[in-house]
Formats: C-alpha cells, structure tokens, sequence
C-alpha cells in the first residue's frame, strides 16, 4: 500500500530535495507540498496524508505549533508527523515529541533514514534519529 | 596627574564597556548567521542525497541539481565573507537580521516553565531596527533574570506596548522577593539599561509593588524613524 | 559600607572579565569556524561545478560527484551544530579545561613545519589557572601568525621561563622580515596584548633584533594566585 505524504519546509531546495527522495521509492506518494506554517495546516487539514513531514523552523506557524495542531494531546484524530530540522538543538526535540511529533530527523540524515522514519510513523511507531537520541 | 590618570580610567572603561556591547552584538550576529548558513548547507546535503537517488534512472535531473548546489553554494559563501568582515572588523555596524518583537512569542515557546505569556498592544506599524532588537534583547534577558534569580516564580509576562512616541516593555514575574537593599547590579542590568540609554530611553528594574520583579523600559520612536 | 562598596565593585569588575574574555573566547572560535566552514563550502561550489560539466558526457560520475558532496555537507553541518551549540551557552561558565603550558609541546606536534620548539624553563610549581591558559593561548596565537606572516620561516622557538614573581614567554621564529615601519595590528596582536594587560601583564611583538620575529609577554604570577 503507497504511504500519501505532505512535505513542508520554507526553503525550496530542501522541499524540492526532499520530494525528489520520496517521490523515487516505490512505496511513498508525494500528495502536497507546503512552503509555510499555515499553508502546510491546510493542506494537511484538507488532504490528510498517511504521514506529514514538517520543518521546523518556517514563517507563519512553526513546525512545533503545526504539529501540536495536528497530532497535539487535544487532538481526537493525531496525524502521523515527522519533524525535520537543521539543529538539533534540545528545545526543538523536545517541543517537537511534546506536540506529538512521531519522528524527529535532521534534514541531512540521508534517505535511507528519512524513508524509515516516514514508514515507522505511518505504521504508528515513532523513530528519532539516533544522533538525536543519544543527546536526550 | 591624578586627575588625567582618572580621565583616562574613566575613558577606559567606557571603551572597555562598548567593546563589551559591541563584541556581546557580535556574538548575537555569530549565531544568526551560523543559522542562516547552516540551513544553506543542509540544503546543499539535501540536494546531494536527491541528486544521488535520481542519478541512475534520471542522468539530467542530477546536472540540474548539481546547477542547483553550486549557486547555493556560491550564496553561502557571499553570505559568510559579510559575516567574517564583521566578526573580524573591530568597529563594524552591524545592522544585520537581529530578532525583534515578532520573535517574542518563539522566545516565550522556549521556555515551558515558567510559563511566559507574552502581549503586544497598540499599533502594528513596525518599530525601528534598533528599537525593535533593544525590545527583544532586554526582555530575553529579563527572562534569563526570573529563570535564574526569581524564587519559585511560576509564570512570567512580558507586554509590550505601543504608545504615542513610544513603545514600553515590561517584564514582571510572581517571584519571592527578599525585603532589604536592592542586589548588586550585575551585567544583565547594566546591559539592559545601556541599550536603553543609548537609543534615548529609560530603563528601571527592581522588586515589583505586588511581589515579584519587574523591568520596564520606554524607547522613544519617532526620534529613530 | 565604603569598602563592601568597593569590595562588591571589585568583585563586580572581575566578573565581567571574565565574561568579556569568555565571549572573546567564543567569538574566536567563530572565527576559526567560518574559516573551516568556507573551506568546505568552496569545495563543495567546485566540485559541483565539475559534477556539472562531466554531467552530461558520464553520468556515473554525477553520481560520485554528488556523494563527496554530500559527505562535505554533512560534515561542515556537524561542525556548525557544536558551534552553535557554544554560542548559545548564554551562561555556560565554561572553565572547561583550558589549556595550558602543559599542552605546549602537543601544539609543537601539531606543526610539522615549521619546525616548532618548546622549552619550559624554572619552577615547576603550575601556574594559577587564567596565567596558564594566557600562556598557552598566546603562543598559539603567535605560532598561527608565524605560519600565516614569517616568511619563509623553517623554524619557530616557543621559550616559557619562570622568573621570581612571573612568567615569561617569548615566541620567536626566523622569518625574512621587511625592513620599514612595524605592520597595523590586526586582531591576533591585539587580543594578545589585550590577555596580557587583562592580568596585568606586559605584551610586546615586532621584527627580532636579529631578523624574524618575536613575541615577547611578561605575566605577574603571585598577584593572581
Ligand atoms: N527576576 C528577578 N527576580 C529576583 N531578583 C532578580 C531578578 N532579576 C534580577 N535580579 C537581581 O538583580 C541582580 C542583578 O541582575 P543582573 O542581570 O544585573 O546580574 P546577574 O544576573 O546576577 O548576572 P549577569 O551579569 O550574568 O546578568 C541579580 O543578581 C538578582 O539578585
Ligand atoms: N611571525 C610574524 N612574522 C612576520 N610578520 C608578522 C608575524 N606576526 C605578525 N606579523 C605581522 O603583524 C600583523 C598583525 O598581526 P595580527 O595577528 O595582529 O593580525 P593578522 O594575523 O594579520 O590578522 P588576525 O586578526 O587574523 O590575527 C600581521 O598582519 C603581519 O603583518
Ligand atoms: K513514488
Ligand atoms: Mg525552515
Ligand atoms: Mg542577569
Ligand atoms: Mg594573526
């Protein structure tokens, strides 16, 4: 079965980058892509992909708040969501799985490591990237 | 004698103080711009990692990628010749991105505890450069304050509000205060009454009416626009 | 209460030092960094110019070009995130292992060429702590200026002689020097005699008598300790 995913990040190179990945494995479909906070609100809203990849620092809304949005301890329906970023800077990881983040990834963790996580999130598990986990 | 040895004290430690500013202005840049060309070469690894997934099956989106890496590259590297003039020219000015108001809310999402609350109030026109990063660096320190030296405060606010000439910042927790002479000023308070002085404005912080503490500065605005 | 004043003024003074030589600390460490940082993104724009032209004619090159790409990246950003790391430690007080006279002879080790010498001389009773790290942290500076500067220098003498009440280092190497006014003081030279002065000490760097050039640094060492 095709995992549907919605890429979010501001800056284009990654998004574009990112899509390139995702879009070659067999199993994964790019459904959407988002280029801000708010946009990648609605379009995750409105298309409710298997998985959300989201940035974390974007205009608009943060990564964070998109994810509490979407996944947060309120939410009845939590979507599955992996959370991207530049620095893993503690305050990120940790209000990344706070909001419910299902996945926290450095942007240059590599494909192989990207693609596992976007499956672990769809099938309801949670990956950090190991680099991450050791600084926790 | 003693009195020209006084003035070059004094002269001296004014020096000493802006170097002090200046290098603390430095620092704030080194770190934005760390993040802005850190996010460029994540982009450029991203980029890598596509362009090696789709080389075998699609040889002219690799060319394009690799098109792609070069101008990011050539970007950053513009971008890091600014940053290293700066960090090495003793007196550069520096009006590069600095955080300003709009970042109050992310700086409050950093700290879940306290909790911060923050309110802007009065008119949306942006503020002056300088005013706007004096707003946010005062009230980032304030915040480094009550996490630091207010006794088991719990929840910290920090409102900012336009007036007519003027915008005011005040920054008060629900700290225990001790009775007694006020603390030494260290030289978060200092700092923060300087960047106040230094754009026209004031500066007071100390044991607040209710308990707690309380920073309040007021920057003049039109006198910067 | 004239002299708690005073005494809390003291105090108050030391502490901002230390601050000031922290942040000088760190804003050198931005400073090593970007030079490192450009390095790898340079070499990144020039292999992606190369991937881009090799592109077309052998695809499987594109490939492998992109790989080192990738691998540079990575490992730039890896560099960057520990340096933002230090330069977001507002008040990480870092008397982090410094290093010190002791870690002379593995800073000689690091230069193959020039050669570089190290010898200690006088007491070995070790040095209070900001004295050592002084030391340490000026020859290093003058050895980067003699690679950088000494013209066709074979060989660099780091000398370190204690003295009743002080320490004294002298770095010279054998450089061609030109003859004519002194260079302008750039920031290696002033932040050396910058440390110098901080504890009290004395700085002085020119041509050498006999041709090179020589650092000369003179530090009170029981006033400290
Ligand atoms: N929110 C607060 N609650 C209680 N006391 C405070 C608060 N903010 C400041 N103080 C008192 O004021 C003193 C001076 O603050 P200041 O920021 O100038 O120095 P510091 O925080 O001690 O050191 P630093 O130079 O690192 O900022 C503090 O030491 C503390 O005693
Ligand atoms: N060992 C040396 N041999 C010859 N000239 C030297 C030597 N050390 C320093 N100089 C001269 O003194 C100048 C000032 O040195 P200084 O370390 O202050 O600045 P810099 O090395 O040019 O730049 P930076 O700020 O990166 O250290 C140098 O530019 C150089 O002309
Ligand atoms: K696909
Ligand atoms: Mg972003
Ligand atoms: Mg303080
Ligand atoms: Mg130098």
């Amino acid at each position: 079965m095709t995992i549907r995913v919605v890429v979010a990040d501001d800056q284009d190179l990654v998004r574009t980058g990112l899509v390139m990945i995702l879009g070659a494995q067999p199993d994964l479909e790019v459904v959407g892509e988002a280029a801000d906070g708010l946009e990648a609100l609605a379009l995750a809203t409105r298309l409710r992909p298997d998985v959300l990849l989201v940035d974390i620092r974007m205009p608009g809304l943060d990564g964070v708040e998109v994810t509490r949005r979407l996944a947060g301890p309120d939410v009845p329906d939590p979507m599955a969501v992996v959370v991207i970023t530049t620095f893993d800077l503690d305050e990120y990881v940790l209000g990344a799985l706070r909001a419910g983040a299902r996945g926290f990834l450095l942007k240059d963790a590599g494909p192989a490591l990207l693609v596992q996580a976007i499956h672990a999130a769809a099938e309801g598990d949670a990956l950090i990237a190991p680099n991450v986990t050791r600084r926790l | 004698v003693a009195l020209a040895a006084a003035f070059r004290y004094r002269a001296d430690v004014s020096r000493r103080r802006q170097r002090e500013i200046r290098n603390d202005e430095r620092l704030s840049l080194a770190r934005d711009l760390h993040d802005t060309v850190a996010h460029h070469v994540s982009a450029i690894a991203v980029q890598a990692q596509a362009g090696g997934v789709v080389a075998a099956a699609q040889p002219e989106r690799a060319a394009e990628v690799l098109a792609a890496i070069e101008i990011e590259a050539s970007r950053t590297l513009a971008e890091m010749r600014s940053m290293v003039r700066v960090l090495r020219e003793e007196d550069a000015v520096d009006f590069a991105p600095q955080p300003g108001v709009a970042d109050l809310p992310a700086l409050a999402r950093a700290h879940p505890s306290p909790t911060v609350e923050v309110v802007v109030d009065g008119s949306q026109h942006p503020l002056p450069g300088p005013v706007d990063a004096a707003i946010y660096r005062i009230a980032q320190e304030s915040l480094t304050n009550a996490v630091r030296h207010a006794r088991s405060a719990t929840s910290v606010a920090i409102d900012v509000c336009r007036e007519a000439g003027s915008v005011r910042l005040r920054v008060s927790d629900d700290g225990r205060t001790e009775p007694g002479p006020g603390p030494a000023r260290g030289f978060g308070l200092r700092g923060m009454a300087e960047r106040a002085e230094l754009l026209g404005g004031s500066f007071s912080a100390g044991p607040g009416p209710d308990g707690g503490w309380v920073v309040e500065a007021v920057l003049p605005v039109e006198a910067l626009s």
